[in-house]
Parts: structure tokens; C-alpha cells; sequence
């Protein structure tokens, strides 16, 4: 039974990746045996160190979650530094997610992560606010999605997998953009932007008022952009939003995902990625398959 | 740390509102006092996909205790199962309170934040510490003091808010008439800004939402003058002059 | 204790409705008491008579359901002829939703309405696919928004409600056309575009491959529209998306909408919009409010 | 019609993965054969917001009994009540059969779609009709004949996929040998086809997923010659001449 799919030039051992900032690295060992997953991200790397937004950070909603990190971390340099070599003798492919303010330091922050070793690939997330335009994400137009992917691509020797925002008109178009710039592959998508209040306080469940959505509920969101962009552009695509079961992760790849991410249903089972390849390895023996790459793109209209 | 699944010894509501849940469970034998676990709610139906973090109330060998207050749909759902259903626990997870020998110690506990001091108060006993209770409560029908609350404590002092007693006021002069070597809060943000004015030595578990509840996702925030604190892994128990609230 | 609202000078006996497509007209007098809702909202009506998308037209997915009905109906001359005469003896507000593939047809459906009695105002539902540009909403263009609510302006001598299209990137900027258009109130929103598959029958779930997506998934992210809007437009809101109880009804007030329209919940309880309005009743007892007018927008930041 | 919460009498697997639920309703009392409700999975908690509808299967006065079969996670979740829970109902909906007095009918049912013909056998047999109950299933374990089918069929035969006695010739073949002169059917789109390519006059009850089931929302469509018509107003009982399958 072959469960291992390509991701460009990127090979996994099998489709199923924690999604950046829902999963620890080195400090998950005793929750998950790295060596059964197809990869890890990194939680989003800036070029420099940040504080992130004021808590409450997270709230609770009908089948997902909001939050509002703010993308706090230490830089690229101290990632580098002292993050990376904790990783070495961990049998797993590490994406390092790369985020950033400005166009400029995505440039300079994959210079950084070019001098280390131990990284398999890149996600460059462009869902953060761009500082430079007032606050909405790169991700939100084209012209800025293909200026950040083309300034990594510029530097980069590993493979680039760009992953989009969801809160546009029409993805397909931005991310034929983050195409032409070069990108290996997309990761589809980021949360959705929303919003919780308190009834009794009258205040807004999060410390930054707005934040994403994640869960459950946004599967529905997402698998229709990873159809629309799977149908309209041939490049491959890692599925992220409201994976939950073997049986989500199984859709989105017979939508023609050649990967998944799980991120919100690791808070509610640390171990759930595990119990996801072991169900989509069930499915395969239920269906005599060989090999899940013949399941990929499967569906039928 | 493990994510392990245990059947339900007893959930008994022990005063209107209040539930004490126990379970079987070896990972937890060692914890320390102040350390958490977390439960899953409705598991992979996932409507409320977060767990809900509880400090452990008590260990008795391999039978671990929670304390809880009925708040909101979580607990609310906890609170409606019975001997022999399951949940699945995350823990012990966070650090544990720094501990002191043969000492003068109060335990400031507001409300069912209480719960949370409770193991240390019996481990400080063990220690051969002199424990006073102060047990700040809106009014009679929030007190919680039970047996092993009692079994620790040296002297326990209720105040309420339906008399004034329990203000800060009031609750400054207790301390300063009993003068600690230290204090142990949990419970009430203005009992720790009170605290973190006055000359004692003093340490509170603090609460706040989260994530992953591993140290991974950076939800938990809480500010220090050294930047965010993680209150899952860095905390829940911190030097009060180390948070700023 | 005073329930009632403005929306425009549209007046309201409470701020509670259904939304458009979920909730029958004359044939729910067996199930509701018609005279204790705020008003009543009609499925959306065409110029001409359309007979819809194949089935199934409807998949429940995570806290919500997909649907793709296609705007069956019979047309505007059928709804003033043989539809709306049954509403005359019914004790509440009527809103007639217009809809439609092609701006031109706003006009004469208007027209057509015009020529009637018995109608309170109309929502202006823009998240039909417009033919003439190749299938994306009206809705998700600037131009084509002003355009459509231009043209009911117009021939309209009641109030126009802009009812919008979640898909965008900035919802806030269509509303401003809307509003310079002349829109006397927003109904934010419409359903978000989904999609549900079956891994047995590796088909979409959906006729017509993509739905929207409506009930509580959605709330966090309509709460985050009706905020938006709210904070840069002064124009009274009807708030739709994930309604399901009291407290969430509140919630939407409490950030500034006027009222609120309860959509997919009619379909798990037909009664539930009684309800919503008794849980109301009973917020502003317990809160010791006298008018639901001193609680709207009431949100503290 | 009406939404009514009410109390579960009995929910009894009477087969492996088939389940009988009685429930008392007096706004049932009333419903024609081919009627049904739709029930509510978890309520205002909507995880599930769609209702799940099921045809009355029996009516005793005003004890109402439906048979279903576990297939998803809403039927998964009713086959865990026990007696004495609460079902929140809304019924009785959509149209009933058409029906014949002392006439020689068919009942053509497949899989767990028999139990959608059961109030019906019942109704016509105190109309003095001879009814024959041609009942097709995968194999043993999903034939769902009980005491209740028998006491209103003079014959029963029964045809399964594994001897191959289910296959349409086969069907065609027992009918044509009866030569009945009405015939109600449900559970099979290949039958149905069959049906409407024979001369016997013959009834249908379709199933499509639905939203309202009130009429309302125009979700549950089934094509007809005359455009799309709605399974839970305008049927679900319909002339199998008048539906594109
Ligand atoms: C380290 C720690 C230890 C705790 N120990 C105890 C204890 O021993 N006994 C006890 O009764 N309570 C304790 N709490 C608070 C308890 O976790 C919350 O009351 C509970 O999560 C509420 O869940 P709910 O679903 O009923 O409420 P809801 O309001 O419906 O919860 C919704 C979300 O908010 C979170 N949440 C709500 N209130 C809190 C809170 N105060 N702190 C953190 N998250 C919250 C929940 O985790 C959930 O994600 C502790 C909290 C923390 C952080
Ligand atoms: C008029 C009518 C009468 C019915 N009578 C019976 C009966 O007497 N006994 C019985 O066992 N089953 C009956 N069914 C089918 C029954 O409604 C479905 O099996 C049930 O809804 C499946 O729910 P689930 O949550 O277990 O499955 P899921 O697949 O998880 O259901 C998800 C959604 O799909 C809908 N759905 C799934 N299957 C069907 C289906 N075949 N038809 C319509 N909607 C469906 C559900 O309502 C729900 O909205 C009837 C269906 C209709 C339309
Ligand atoms: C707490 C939290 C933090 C996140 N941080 C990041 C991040 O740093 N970078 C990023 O690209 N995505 C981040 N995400 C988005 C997730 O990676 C993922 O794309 C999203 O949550 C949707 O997947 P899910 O529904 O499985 O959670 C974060 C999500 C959550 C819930
Ligand atoms: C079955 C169905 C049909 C709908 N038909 C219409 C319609 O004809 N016109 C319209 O403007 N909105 C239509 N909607 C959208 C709803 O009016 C509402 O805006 C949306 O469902 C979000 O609210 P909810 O989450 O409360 O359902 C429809 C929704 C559903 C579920
Ligand atoms: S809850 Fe994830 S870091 Fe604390
Ligand atoms: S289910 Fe709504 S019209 Fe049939």
C-alpha cells in the first residue's frame, strides 16, 4: 500500500501535515511519533521578533474556533539559531511557514532560513496584514501576492508552497498569480476572518476584536476553493480547513488535493493526525487500493 | 503527558452548581500541585472543539479529582454524566507551585478558584506548613469548603461579599494580622493587584483561554513585563510580581 | 417594554423575521402566528418564472446545511396575481425579495411589484449569478451593485434593502456603492459558497456541484460583516447568517444591527422565530431594559 | 400539522441496524397512509440542523411507530434513545396514496422502503383488498417482515439479491403472474423505472433530501414532466407516470 504523494520535487510519506501554529515541534515528542507523518510546519516565522496581539487570543464559536495570535515569535534569526537544531534527529520533513509585514522581509528572512539545514520546504503565508497598504493581507491581491512569492522565489533553494487567503472574491485569480511568481505548490487556505462578542460583558470575545476562523465549520469554505482552483490551474495543492476525520482528509485529496493539514482538531485530540493516516490506510484496504495517489482527484461530476 | 481516555468513578454535585468528578487515571498519580488537565467536550463531533483546562483537586493514589463550577455549555455537558461514561484527559500539564517548608502560608482562594489551591494545601501540609484558608465567596451558596479543605487547614476564614467582608480592605487586614512567610492565590484579579502591592511573598495560578494547552499555539497569552507568557506551559503558577493584570 | 424598530421608515412591531427562501407565506399559518414577528420576507422572486437546479439541492455539512435551489419560482406577474392576495388578510409586514440574472430585469420585476398592494418594501437580493458577465454575483462587483439598486430605485416607491454577498474581499466598499445607489437598508448577508462531497458515491453533494452555506457556521463570520459595515456606514442593518437562539439575535443588535432575519434554524424548528422573540422579552426583563432601541449597538470596544 | 415534542415509548432494535420507535402523539392519530414526519437530531444545539423524515409506519390510537434503519449519523444518533427521552416531531406531512377498495394490490417494497408501505397494507386490507407483499432485500439480514406486515398480506413473497430472485425479470415476472390491479412501491429506482414501463397502475413514495418539509423551501424537487415538483408537498406519494426518474 503506497501512501506517499509529491508535493512538486517535495516527497511525503504519506498526504497528512499539522497546518502552522496548531502543533508544537521538537516539544510534541512525547504527544506524536513524527516518524508517521508526512510533515511538519512550523509555526509563521517573521524576520523580526513579535509580540503578538493582546488576549484574549482565542474564543470558542458553533464548531470552530476564532483567534488572534498576532503571529508572535521570535525571528528568523533565533529561529535559526535555536529552534532548527532541536529538530535534527527528528525523523520528519520540516515546511518552515514564513510570514511578514512587509514585502522586503520576506526576501530577508529566507535568506536567513537558506544558511541553516533541516528545512524540506517553505510556506510562504500571506495572510498577514500588510502594514504597507493599510492593513489588509497580501493575500487579498494579486499584485502583492506575486510580489512576496517572487521575492522568495528569488533566494530560495527549496521548494515554495504559498498559501493563500481565503477572504476574496475570487481566489482562483490570486492564485494564478502566486503561480506565474513561481510558487511549487498552494496550500488552500488560511482562516476565515470573523468575529465573537460576549453578551454579558458587551465586548468582543477577542483581545484584537476581529480574528480567524478555523474548524469544522469552515470545511465546506475551503473545499469548494481547493475545487475551483484544482479544476482551473494544474499545480499541486495541500488542503487546509475543518479536517477532522480520515473521512475529511479523504474528500479533499478526491477533490484533487495532493495533501492535508490538520490544525484546529489538534487542540481537541493532540494525537489526531495518528488516528487520521490510520484511517485513510482503512479506507485503502476497504477499497483494495494500492496506492492513494489513484484516489487523488477521483471525484466525478 | 498523555491524551488517555478514563471512565467516570463518581460526578457528584456536591452544592448547587458545584461538581466533584473522579476518575482512575495512573498518568496523573505524579502531578504536582498546581498542574492542570484538560478535557475534550463532545470529542470529533467537534461542536465545541476546545477542551476545558481543570486544576487536579486531589490524588489519592491513582484516583484524580476535579472540582468544577457549572459556567457554561462545557460544563454544563460534564455535569450530565454518570459513573462509567468517559472522557478523555489531557495532563498534568503547566508547572506546579514553588513549595516551602515548615512555613506560615495563606491560601487565597475566591470563589471556586479555591479548588485550585486545594492539592497544594495538602502537600504543604505534608511539609509541615501552618495553613490559614481565607475563602473570599459571593455568599453562602458559592462556599465550597468541604472535608479536605478542612482536613489541611489550620484555621479557615470565610468572607463574603453580602456582609462586606470580603473586601480588599478587610481582606488586607486579615493578611497583615496573620503576616505569612507566603501566600497562595487564585481567583480574583483584584485580590491579585492587592497582593502584588503588598511586601508578602506570593504566588497565583491564573486562568485564561486556550488552544492547545502544550505550549504550542500562543493563545494563552498573559502579559509580564518581559513580553506574553504562556499561561499553559510557562505558567499557571506565577510569582504575582511576575504578571501584569 | 418596547420591542419595536426602524429600518428606514419601514416600522417593525419586534426586529425579528425570517430570511428569504426558508419560511413559507399564507401556507405557514398552521405552523406560526403570524402577527407576532417583526415582518415576513418572501423566497426571492424573478421577472420570469424559473424552474431551478437539478437536485439535490440540499446537503447538511457541520452545524450548517449547503443549498442550490436556483431561485425557483414563478415569476413576478404569477407572485402580484396569485401569491400575494393570500397575504392580504395576514397581520404582518411583507418584504418581497426581487432577484434576478439580468440588471435590466430588476427594473421591470420592480415595475410589476409597484403595481400591487400589500407590500411593506423589497430586498434586493444580488447574489444571483449575472448572466451577462459570465456567473459571478452582482453582488461581488461594485458597479453591478449601483447598477441593480439604481435601477430599483428608480420605479420604487417603497424602501429598498440591499441584501449582500458574503464572497468579497471588502463587503465594505459594495456597501457604500449600494448605499450611494440609494439603498435604504443592508441585509447583510447571503450565504457563502460551499461545497460538500460523498466519499461512498465520490460525487458532489450538490445538483449543482457548489451551495451556499448557511446556518450557525456561518455567525462568526456575518458578525464580522455586520461589524465592519456597521463602523464605516451610517445605514440600518438587518443582520442573516447562523440565527439560532435568543442570545445570538442579541448578539447582532448588540453590535449594531437593527434586526435580524432567522434563516436555516426555521427548517430544524418552524416555530423557532417565537422563540428568538420571547428570549428577547426575557433578556430585556432580566437587564431591566425598556426599549430594544437603547441596546443596539451597544457594544463596548 | 404541528411541532410537538414527545416521549419515546419504546426504541427497540428489531433487527440488526433496524429499529422500531413508538411514541405517543395525538396529532397523528389522524395521518393517511404514506404520510410522515420529520424528526430533530440535536435540536437548537444544530451540529445536525436538518430534520430526518421517516413515513409512519403504524398508527394504534395514539401510539405512532416508525421502523428505521441506521445509515448516518442522525439515525445513529435516535438508535441510542431509550424510553423516556424526548423526540421534538413535526407531522403529519405531504400528501397520502391514492386508494382502491376490494382491489388486488401489490405492495413492491425494497430494503427498508417496505416500512414506508406498512400503514398503507394496513388501511387498504380493512378496505377488503388481497394484498401481495413482494418484498426485496440485499440478503436475510435486512428482511424487516414482521408480525404487523403479515397480519394485513395474503401473500408474501419475498425476493433477495443473493439467489438473484431480486433482479427486475424476476420481479416483472411475479407481477405479471399476479396481474394486480394497483401497485405501491418505494425503495428502488430500477423497480420504479420498471414500474413505469408496465401497464399496471402504479403508485410511488420518493424520498429527497429536505429542508422544511412544509413546502416552503423548494429543496426536496424531483423532476416531473411538468417541471420540478416538491417530494414533501406535492408527495411524497406520487403516480409513477408522473415522475422522471
Ligand atoms: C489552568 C486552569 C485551571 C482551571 N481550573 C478550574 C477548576 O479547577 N474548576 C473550575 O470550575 N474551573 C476551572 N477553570 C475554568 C474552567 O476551565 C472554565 O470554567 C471552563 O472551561 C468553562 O467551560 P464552559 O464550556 O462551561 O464555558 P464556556 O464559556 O461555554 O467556554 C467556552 C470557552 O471558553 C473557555 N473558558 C471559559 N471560561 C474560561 C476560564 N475562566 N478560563 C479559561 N478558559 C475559559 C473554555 O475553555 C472554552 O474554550 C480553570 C481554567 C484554567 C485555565
Ligand atoms: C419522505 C421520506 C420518508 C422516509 N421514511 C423512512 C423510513 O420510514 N425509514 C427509514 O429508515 N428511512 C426513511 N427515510 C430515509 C431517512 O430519512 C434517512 O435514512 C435519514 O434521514 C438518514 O439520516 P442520517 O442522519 O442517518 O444520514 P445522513 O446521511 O447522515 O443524513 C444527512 C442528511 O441527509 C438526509 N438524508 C439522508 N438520506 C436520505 C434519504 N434517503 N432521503 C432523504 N433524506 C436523506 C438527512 O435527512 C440529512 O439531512 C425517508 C425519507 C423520506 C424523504
Ligand atoms: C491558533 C491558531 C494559530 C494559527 N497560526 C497560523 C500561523 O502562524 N500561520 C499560518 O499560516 N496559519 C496559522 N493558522 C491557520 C492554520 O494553519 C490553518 O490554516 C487554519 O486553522 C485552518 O485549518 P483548520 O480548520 O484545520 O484549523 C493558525 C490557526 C490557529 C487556530
Ligand atoms: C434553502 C435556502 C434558500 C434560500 N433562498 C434564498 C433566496 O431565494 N433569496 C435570498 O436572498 N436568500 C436566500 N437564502 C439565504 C437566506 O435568506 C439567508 O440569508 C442565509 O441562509 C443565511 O442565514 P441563516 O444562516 O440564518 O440560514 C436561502 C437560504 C436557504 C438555506
Ligand atoms: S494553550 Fe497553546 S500555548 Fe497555551
Ligand atoms: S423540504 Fe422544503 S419544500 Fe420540500
Amino acid at each position: 500500500m503506497n501512501l506517499s504523494v509529491n508535493i512538486g520535487s517535495l516527497k511525503l510519506r504519506n498526504p497528512v501535515m499539522n497546518a502552522s501554529g496548531t502543533f508544537g515541534l521538537y516539544d510534541y515528542k512525547d504527544v506524536i511519533d513524527f516518524s508517521k507523518l508526512g510533515a511538519v510546519v512550523s509555526k509563521s516565522v517573521t524576520l523580526d521578533p513579535r509580540q503578538g496581539n493582546p488576549p484574549p487570543r482565542i474564543a470558542e464559536v458553533q464548531s470552530g474556533i476564532l483567534n488572534a495570535v498576532g503571529i508572535q515569535n521570535d525571528g528568523a534569526l533565533d529561529f535559526v539559531k535555536n529552534k532548527l537544531p532541536k529538530m535534527k534527529d527528528i525523523d520528519v520533513n520540516l515546511i518552515v511557514s514564513v510570514s511578514n509585514l512587509k514585502v522586503a522581509d520576506y526576501k530577508k528572512s529566507t535568506e536567513i532560513l537558506e544558511s541553516a539545514n533541516g528545512i524540506a520546504a517553505y510556506e510562504v503565508n500571506v495572510s498577514c496584514p500588510n502594514l504597507e497598504t493599510g492593513g489588509t493581507a497580501f493575500g487579498m491581491s494579486c499584485q502583492e501576492t506575486y510580489n512576496v512569492v517572487k521575492s522568495v522565489k528569488d533566494v530560495a533553494t527549496r521548494p515554495v508552497i504559498v498559501k493563500l487567503s481565503p477572504n476574496v472574491t475570487d481566489i482562483v485569480e490570486i492564485a494564478k498569480y502566486a503561480v506565474d511568481a513561481g510558487a511549487d505548490a498552494l496550500t488552500v487556505a488560511n482562516t476565515y476572518i470573523g468575529m465573537a462578542v460576549d453578551l454579558k460583558t458587551r465586548r468582543p470575545k477577542l483581545g484584537n476584536i476581529t480574528g480567524g476562523l478555523s474548524g469544522p465549520a469552515i470545511k465546506p469554505l475551503t473545499m469548494r476553493l481547493v475545487y475551483a482552483i484544482k479544476k482551473a490551474i494544474d499545480i499541486p495543492i495541500i488542503a487546509s480547513g475543518g479536517i477532522m476525520t480520515a473521512e475529511d482528509a479523504l474528500e479533499y485529496l478526491m477533490i484533487g488535493a495532493s495533501a492535508v493539514q490538520v490544525g484546529t482538531m489538534n487542540f481537541t485530540r493532540p494525537d489526531i493526525m495518528v488516528d487520521i493516516i490510520e484511517g485513510i490506510k482503512e479506507f485503502m484496504l476497504n477499497e483494495k487500493m494500492q496506492d492513494i495517489n489513484d484516489f487523488i482527484g477521483s471525484l466525478s461530476i | 503527558m498523555k491524551v488517555s481516555t478514563h471512565s467516570i468513578l463518581y460526578n457528584n454535585e456536591i452544592k448547587k452548581g458545584y461538581f466533584l468528578m473522579g476518575f482512575e487515571c495512573n498518568t496523573l498519580k505524579k502531578a504536582e500541585p498546581g498542574q492542570f488537565i484538560t478535557i475534550s467536550v463532545d470529542g470529533i463531533e467537534a461542536n465545541m472543539p476546545l477542551r476545558r483546562p481543570f486544576t487536579i483537586y486531589k490524588i489519592n493514589n491513582s484516583t484524580v479529582e476535579i472540582l468544577y463550577k457549572v459556567v457554561g455549555k462545557g460544563t454544563k455537558l460534564f455535569s450530565t454524566l454518570k459513573p462509567g461514561d468517559t472522557i478523555n484527559i489531557l495532563g498534568p500539564l503547566g508547572n506546579s507551585f514553588r513549595m516551602f517548608e515548615n512555613s506560615k502560608i495563606i491560601l487565597l482562594g475566591r470563589g471556586v478558584g479555591l479548588a485550585s489551591l486545594a492539592c497544594l494545601g495538602d502537600s504543604l501540609k505534608k511539609l509541615g506548613c501552618d495553613i490559614t484558608v481565607i475563602a473570599s465567596f459571593k455568599d453562602e451558596s458559592s462556599n465550597i469548603i468541604d472535608d479536605y479543605i478542612k482536613s489541611f487547614s489550620n484555621d479557615i476564614i470565610v468572607v463574603e461579599d453580602e456582609d462586606g467582608t470580603s473586601s480588599c480592605d478587610n481582606v488586607r487586614k486579615i493578611i497583615e494580622g496573620i503576616n505569612p512567610d507566603v501566600i497562595y492565590s487564585c481567583g480574583s484579579k483584584r485580590l491579585l493587584r492587592m497582593l502584588q502591592k503588598m511586601k508578602y511573598k506570593s504566588y497565583v495560578t491564573l486562568e485564561e483561554r486556550m488552544g492547545c494547552g502544550l505550549g504550542a499555539c500562543l493563545t494563552c497569552a498573559i502579559k509580564t513585563p518581559s513580553g506574553y507568557k504562556r499561561v499553559c506551559k510557562d505558567g499557571p503558577c506565577f510569582d504575582v510580581m511576575e504578571v501584569i493584570i
